[in-house]
């Protein structure tokens, strides 16, 4: 075991590994990441050390996703059972979405009734993709979902990615609609849907509500479907180059790789220097 | 490591120079083969006659018996039932289709027990696939049906895997299961450049490559097809061919017995 | 295996993109993701490639590691009764490391359908390797090549990089030199012919012909297109599947369908072999191309390319 | 009405002229059978096209669907729900018993918070319900919440056959010892 601390303050880019020994001040409490042992502070991770005010954690570089209350997530159905749906969403458990924070076609003050519970798969089946806010977290750690707004609920036209969801920071929204008419939904938990733009006046109507547990596609034309595609591979090389990923950096992305074909973009080279440019255009702003 | 036996001077030594018998040079199989004049009197494109019986075994739902020369395989269908298998995917939107296929100990001229499990297992699979598209498995959400198959006694590999597909398929019809169509199987074997249909152990010893081709023909599709040795593409094409025509002739007489047996 | 279940509005997506010969990361339907390869990767065998098949440093990765044994001969083994030949086993195996869903017992049934694959494409006079070079004494001693996979990742389409690694595993492949002499026995005075493996490293030989060995193109039919290299999702959706093997003179040495949701029509078929008969040649070049290109960088010492460089691709 | 027989595969007709019934199935337009046994051609109402369906042999098998009536035995119960092993789907018989559910809450349409399954099932009652949901990965979720729904034979604890007096009780004739059970109306 080695000692960091002599007293002085640690620096944000310590990185630490499992027992390494942060601390020895009894003053400092322990966060996530750490452990104490006769009132000494230890990492139990290998990650970089966060300190706000007494409170030291430490981040761990790939970590599975850890849910807060108010995380906007995209999450898969994994299973049906009593009034609720299990969400996969790459955490350390599937997340609840019980029948209760659904809203349900037919007006938001409907009131649930029996045949809404036998026929749940009308609404969500195994295998669909949700767009759900964290609302509250059970005891057991497991988060509970809600999709009672507008924009959140099932998602269609379009695909998911997979990244690191440490590259996706958390702001004040997920939903981004690019110049190029494609709509990206970026989870924190890592998982990211590209789809179709959506048009905005027509979220609010309500009779779209009827159609909001639709499984068919709309028509998507081909311009469209390059675009996804283009942002897909946006995606996929900021996530292997270990590229923060936002609205500002896939767009970034795909302007820069606009003058390649779609799928010359997983070219290694094409990516690398994509991947670069990024970083420096980032940089300078 | 490659040392002589001890020498047995109880034995009576051979002497040091000695001239083998002179036999009469058996007649090459893959001459007479490819002469057209195979040793059972067939043409090249006929394949072996038929005999098929169902309803042998009484406690499954369905069952059949076939005969293909010396080829004698016995096949029963349980099912739908529920899922009985542990640890197996129950969809709630379609059935699930098992098939076990297992040679009797005695059912080759060499008994190599070895290995024999990876290939009953194959074989399984090849049954598997050979039969899902014909079954309607939509219609039995949540169900199983189970195929069992047994090789009382076999000649020539393939042969015998195309004569368990039409045995199974013939169960399955008998145990009255929903089917798109009935599945016929045909082996083909490449002597030279001609194809010759419905082989035997003796000629598929000498066979350059093979086709197994299963085949549903109202619907025009095949279930399931295995092509092992090279070839031109042009001679592969044909093998197919061949195997579908002949596979449409035996479909008829499958049909037959099937009507007839009502 | 079992996949887990997509949403219909992707299925339908993903199958709609298909028909437009237009995938999810933009190639078209016929189009591979890239190959790398890497040879002598285990110092163990006598032959051994590593070969993964995706984008940017991620896919499905496979190891093939030959190793070859000197058996006896005995009458009765089918395989070998002719007495002049030696014999190829294969063996797939599928680690849990390559997807979740490998864990347990799922994996057994799919890796024994790949073994049996791997086994009709190569260990025949399919595979263009001259068998009769494997027979040491005939009738007393032989080689036997086994020939053992390890899927390391998956991220759609194990059965290319599978065939992919094989060849470029035996194209690694250094057999020790035997040395055959006749012996006379003492007590019998019978001469018998005995063999001798020459200790020395630098007496190898390669295998002749193995030029010759087919790639696999697997073609996953998705409504009524097909795909080829697919990834984890087309293969979720897809219905059937086909591999055609074929070596570099575009001879097609094995076809296998899988899957059973549904079959496929005759000319369908006849329409993928006459693809897999253009395709496979000119894949067969270009791995050529980049093994002929890890030699010379092995034998640049300045530069070794090395199975971790392989690893860390970025 | 002709009688041919055919076999799963065969082309029986276009669904221009018919609509598709019992063993059959309809691709591209056609109708083509599905098992092997007899061709009938059913008259519908007029106005509509004729049925063409085929009969075999054997019984078609069972295979519980959502809304399926359905005769079981109920084998197990317990303070939340009721195990049946599910026996005849309509008319027809399993070839292998199915699993079923009844819960709590699909016992009765009224008052259901009032239940309790030990006054309305014990194990060895024969009863009529529907399906009303394919349930979990093992067992149909059954439903006794009608009148025509529910026990319609049972044993007393003394192994006399009941008679039902109400609808929620029987009797056993000769002791005349009233049991609780959520009967089925009788027809």
């Amino acid at each position: 075991m080695s000692e960091l601390d002599n007293g002085n303050a640690l620096s944000f880019s310590t990185i630490v590994t499992p027992s390494t020994l942060i601390t020895q001040d009894a003053a400092f409490m322990k966060g996530h990441g750490t452990f104490v042992e006769k009132e000494k502070i230890y990492s139990s991770v290998s990650g970089t050390v966060d300190r706000i005010n007494k409170l030291i954690s430490v981040k761990s570089l790939k970590q599975r996703f850890v849910g807060e209350i108010g995380d906007t997530i995209v999450g898969r159905v994994t299973k049906l059972s009593q009034k609720r749906w299990m969400v996969d969403i790459n955490s350390r458990q599937d997340a609840v979405l019980l029948l209760s924070s659904v809203n349900l076609p037919g007006g938001v003050q409907r009131r649930k009734s029996e045949s809404d519970e036998l026929q749940m798969r009308k609404f969500f089946k195994e295998g669909d993709l949700v767009f759900a806010e964290v609302q509250s977290l059970f005891g057991d750690g497991a988060l509970s979902l809600h999709t009672r707004s507008v924009e959140y609920g099932k998602l269609r036209n379009g695909v998911m990615i997979k990244v690191n969801p440490l590259l996706v920071v958390r702001s004040r929204s997920h939903l981004h609609s690019l110049p190029c008419q494609v709509d990206v939904v970026l989870g924190v938990n890592g998982y990211i849907f590209i789809g179709k733009k959506v048009e905005k006046d027509k979220l609010e109507d309500i009779s779209e509500l009827l159609e909001m547990y639709s499984d068919t596609n709309d028509e998507i034309d081909e311009l469209t479907r390059s675009n996804i595609a283009r942002v897909y591979n946006s995606i996929l090389i900021l996530d292997r180059m270990l590229c923060r990923i936002n609205d500002t950096t896939i767009n970034c992305a795909f302007e820069l790789g606009l003058p390649y074909q779609t799928s010359q973009l997983t070219n290694s080279e094409i990516a690398d220097e994509i991947a670069v440019q990024v970083r420096i255009k980032i940089a300078s702003t | 490591m490659f040392s002589s036996r001890a020498f047995d001077n109880r034995l009576v030594n051979v002497p040091e120079q000695s001239i083998p018998p002179f036999l009469e040079e058996p007649k090459s199989i893959k001459d007479s083969v490819i002469n057209n004049s195979r040793l059972d009197g067939r043409d090249q494109v006929t394949p072996r006659l038929l005999f098929i019986k169902t309803g042998l075994v009484d406690k499954a739902h369905g069952s059949a018996y076939l005969e293909q020369g010396k080829i004698k395989i016995s096949c029963a269908v349980y099912g739908p039932r529920p899922v009985v298998k542990a640890g197996a995917v129950i969809s709630a939107t379609t059935g699930n289709l098992e098939c076990e296929f297992s040679f009797s100990s005695f059912s080759s001229s060499w008994r190599t027990v070895k290995q024999r499990d990876t290939e009953e297992k194959e074989i399984s699979q090849i049954l598997t696939q050979a039969l899902g598209p014909s079954i309607c498995l939509h219609m039995f959400p949540k169900s199983s049906i189970d195929v069992y198959v047994t090789v009382i006694e076999s000649d020539g590999r393939l042969a015998t895997i195309a004569a368990a597909i039409k045995c199974a398929t013939i169960a399955l019809v008998d145990a009255s299961i929903d089917m798109f169509d009935v599945v016929t199987c045909v082996s083909a074997s490449l002597f030279n450049n001609s194809w010759v249909i419905d082989c035997t152990q003796a000629e598929e010893n000498e066979e350059d490559s093979s086709i197994l081709l299963s085949y549903m023909v109202s619907s025009q599709e095949i279930t399931n097809v295995i092509q092992t040795g090279k070839t031109s593409i042009e001679l592969s094409q044909n093998g197919l061919n061949l195997c579908v025509d002949v596979g449409s002739k035996i479909y008829q007489a499958m049909c037959q017995y099937l009507s007839k047996s009502l | 295996m079992s996949f887990s279940p997509i949403s219909i509005s992707e299925t339908d997506y993903i199958s709609k993109g298909i028909e437009k010969n237009f995938r999810l990361d933009g190639r078209e339907n016929l189009m591979y993701r890239d190959f790398t390869v890497v040879t002598g990767v285990v110092s163990q065998t006598y032959g051994s490639a590593r070969c993964r098949l995706g984008h940017l440093g991620k896919g499905s990765d496979v190891l093939v590691g030959i190793k070859a044994e000197i058996a006896n001969w005995t009458p009765g083994d089918p395989e070998t009764e002719a007495g002049d030949i030696g014999k190829i086993v294969c063996n797939v195996e599928i680690s849990p490391i390559a997807a979740q869903f490998f864990v347990g017992r799922s994996s057994e049934e799919f890796a024994l359908e790949l073994s049996h694959l791997l086994t009709r494409a190569i260990s025949g006079p399919q595979s263009g390797l001259d068998f009769k070079q494997l027979c040491i004494i005939p009738k007393q001693a032989y080689w036997v090549l086994y020939v053992d996979a390890l899927v390391l990742g998956y991220d759609g389409n194990l059965i290319d990089p599978l065939l992919y690694a094989t060849r470029a595993a035996f194209s690694d492949l250094l057999l020790p030199k035997v040395i055959v002499e006749s012996v006379l026995d003492e007590d019998t005075k019978v001469e018998h012919q005995a063999f001798e493996i020459l200790d020395d490293p630098s007496a190898v030989q390669t295998l002749n012909g193995w030029e010759n060995i087919p790639l696999a193109a697997t073609f996953y039919i998705v409504g009524k297109r097909y795909v080829i290299d697919c990834s984890v999702d087309e293969e979720a959706i897809s219905s059937a599947r086909v591999t055609v093997t074929a070596n570099q003179n575009g001879e097609i040495c094995s076809v296998q369908k899988g899957n059973f949701k549904t079959g496929l029509s005759p000319s369908l078929l006849g329409e993928i072999l006459t693809i897999s008969k253009k395709l496979l040649p000119s894949l067969v070049l270009s791995q050529n191309a980049k093994l002929e290109q890890l030699n010379l960088a092995k034998s640049d010492s300045s530069a070794p390319e090395t199975s971790f460089t392989f690893l860390n691709f970025f | 009405m002709s009688l041919t027989t055919v076999t799963p595969g065969k082309r029986l007709g276009i669904t221009h002229d018919y609509s598709a019934g019992k063993g059959t199935y309809v691709r591209n337009g056609t109708i083509f059978a599905t098992v092997c046994g007899k061709k009938h051609i059913i008259e519908n109402e007029p106005g509509t096209l004729p049925i063409i369906a085929v009969l075999g042999k054997n019984q078609e098998s069972a295979i519980p669907v959502v809304g399926s009536e359905i005769l079981g035995k109920v084998t197990k119960i317990h303070a939340k729900q009721a195990t049946v092993s599910i026996m005849m789907i309509g008319n027809v018989p399993c070839r292998k018993d199915f699993h079923g559910i009844i819960r709590l809450q699909d016992v009765r349409a009224t008052e259901k918070d009032k239940v309790k399954i030990f006054e309305c099932f014990r194990p060895g009652d024969v009863l009529r319900a529907q399906i009303i949901s394919m349930g979990d990965q093992r067992s149909y979720y059954l439903s006794t919440a009608k009148n025509e729904y529910g026990v319609v034979f049972a044993q007393s604890s003394l192994g006399n056959t009941m008679i039902p007096i109400s609808w929620n009780e029987m009797q056993d004739p000769k002791t005349l010892i009233i049991e609780n059970r959520k009967c089925a109306k009788p027809f």
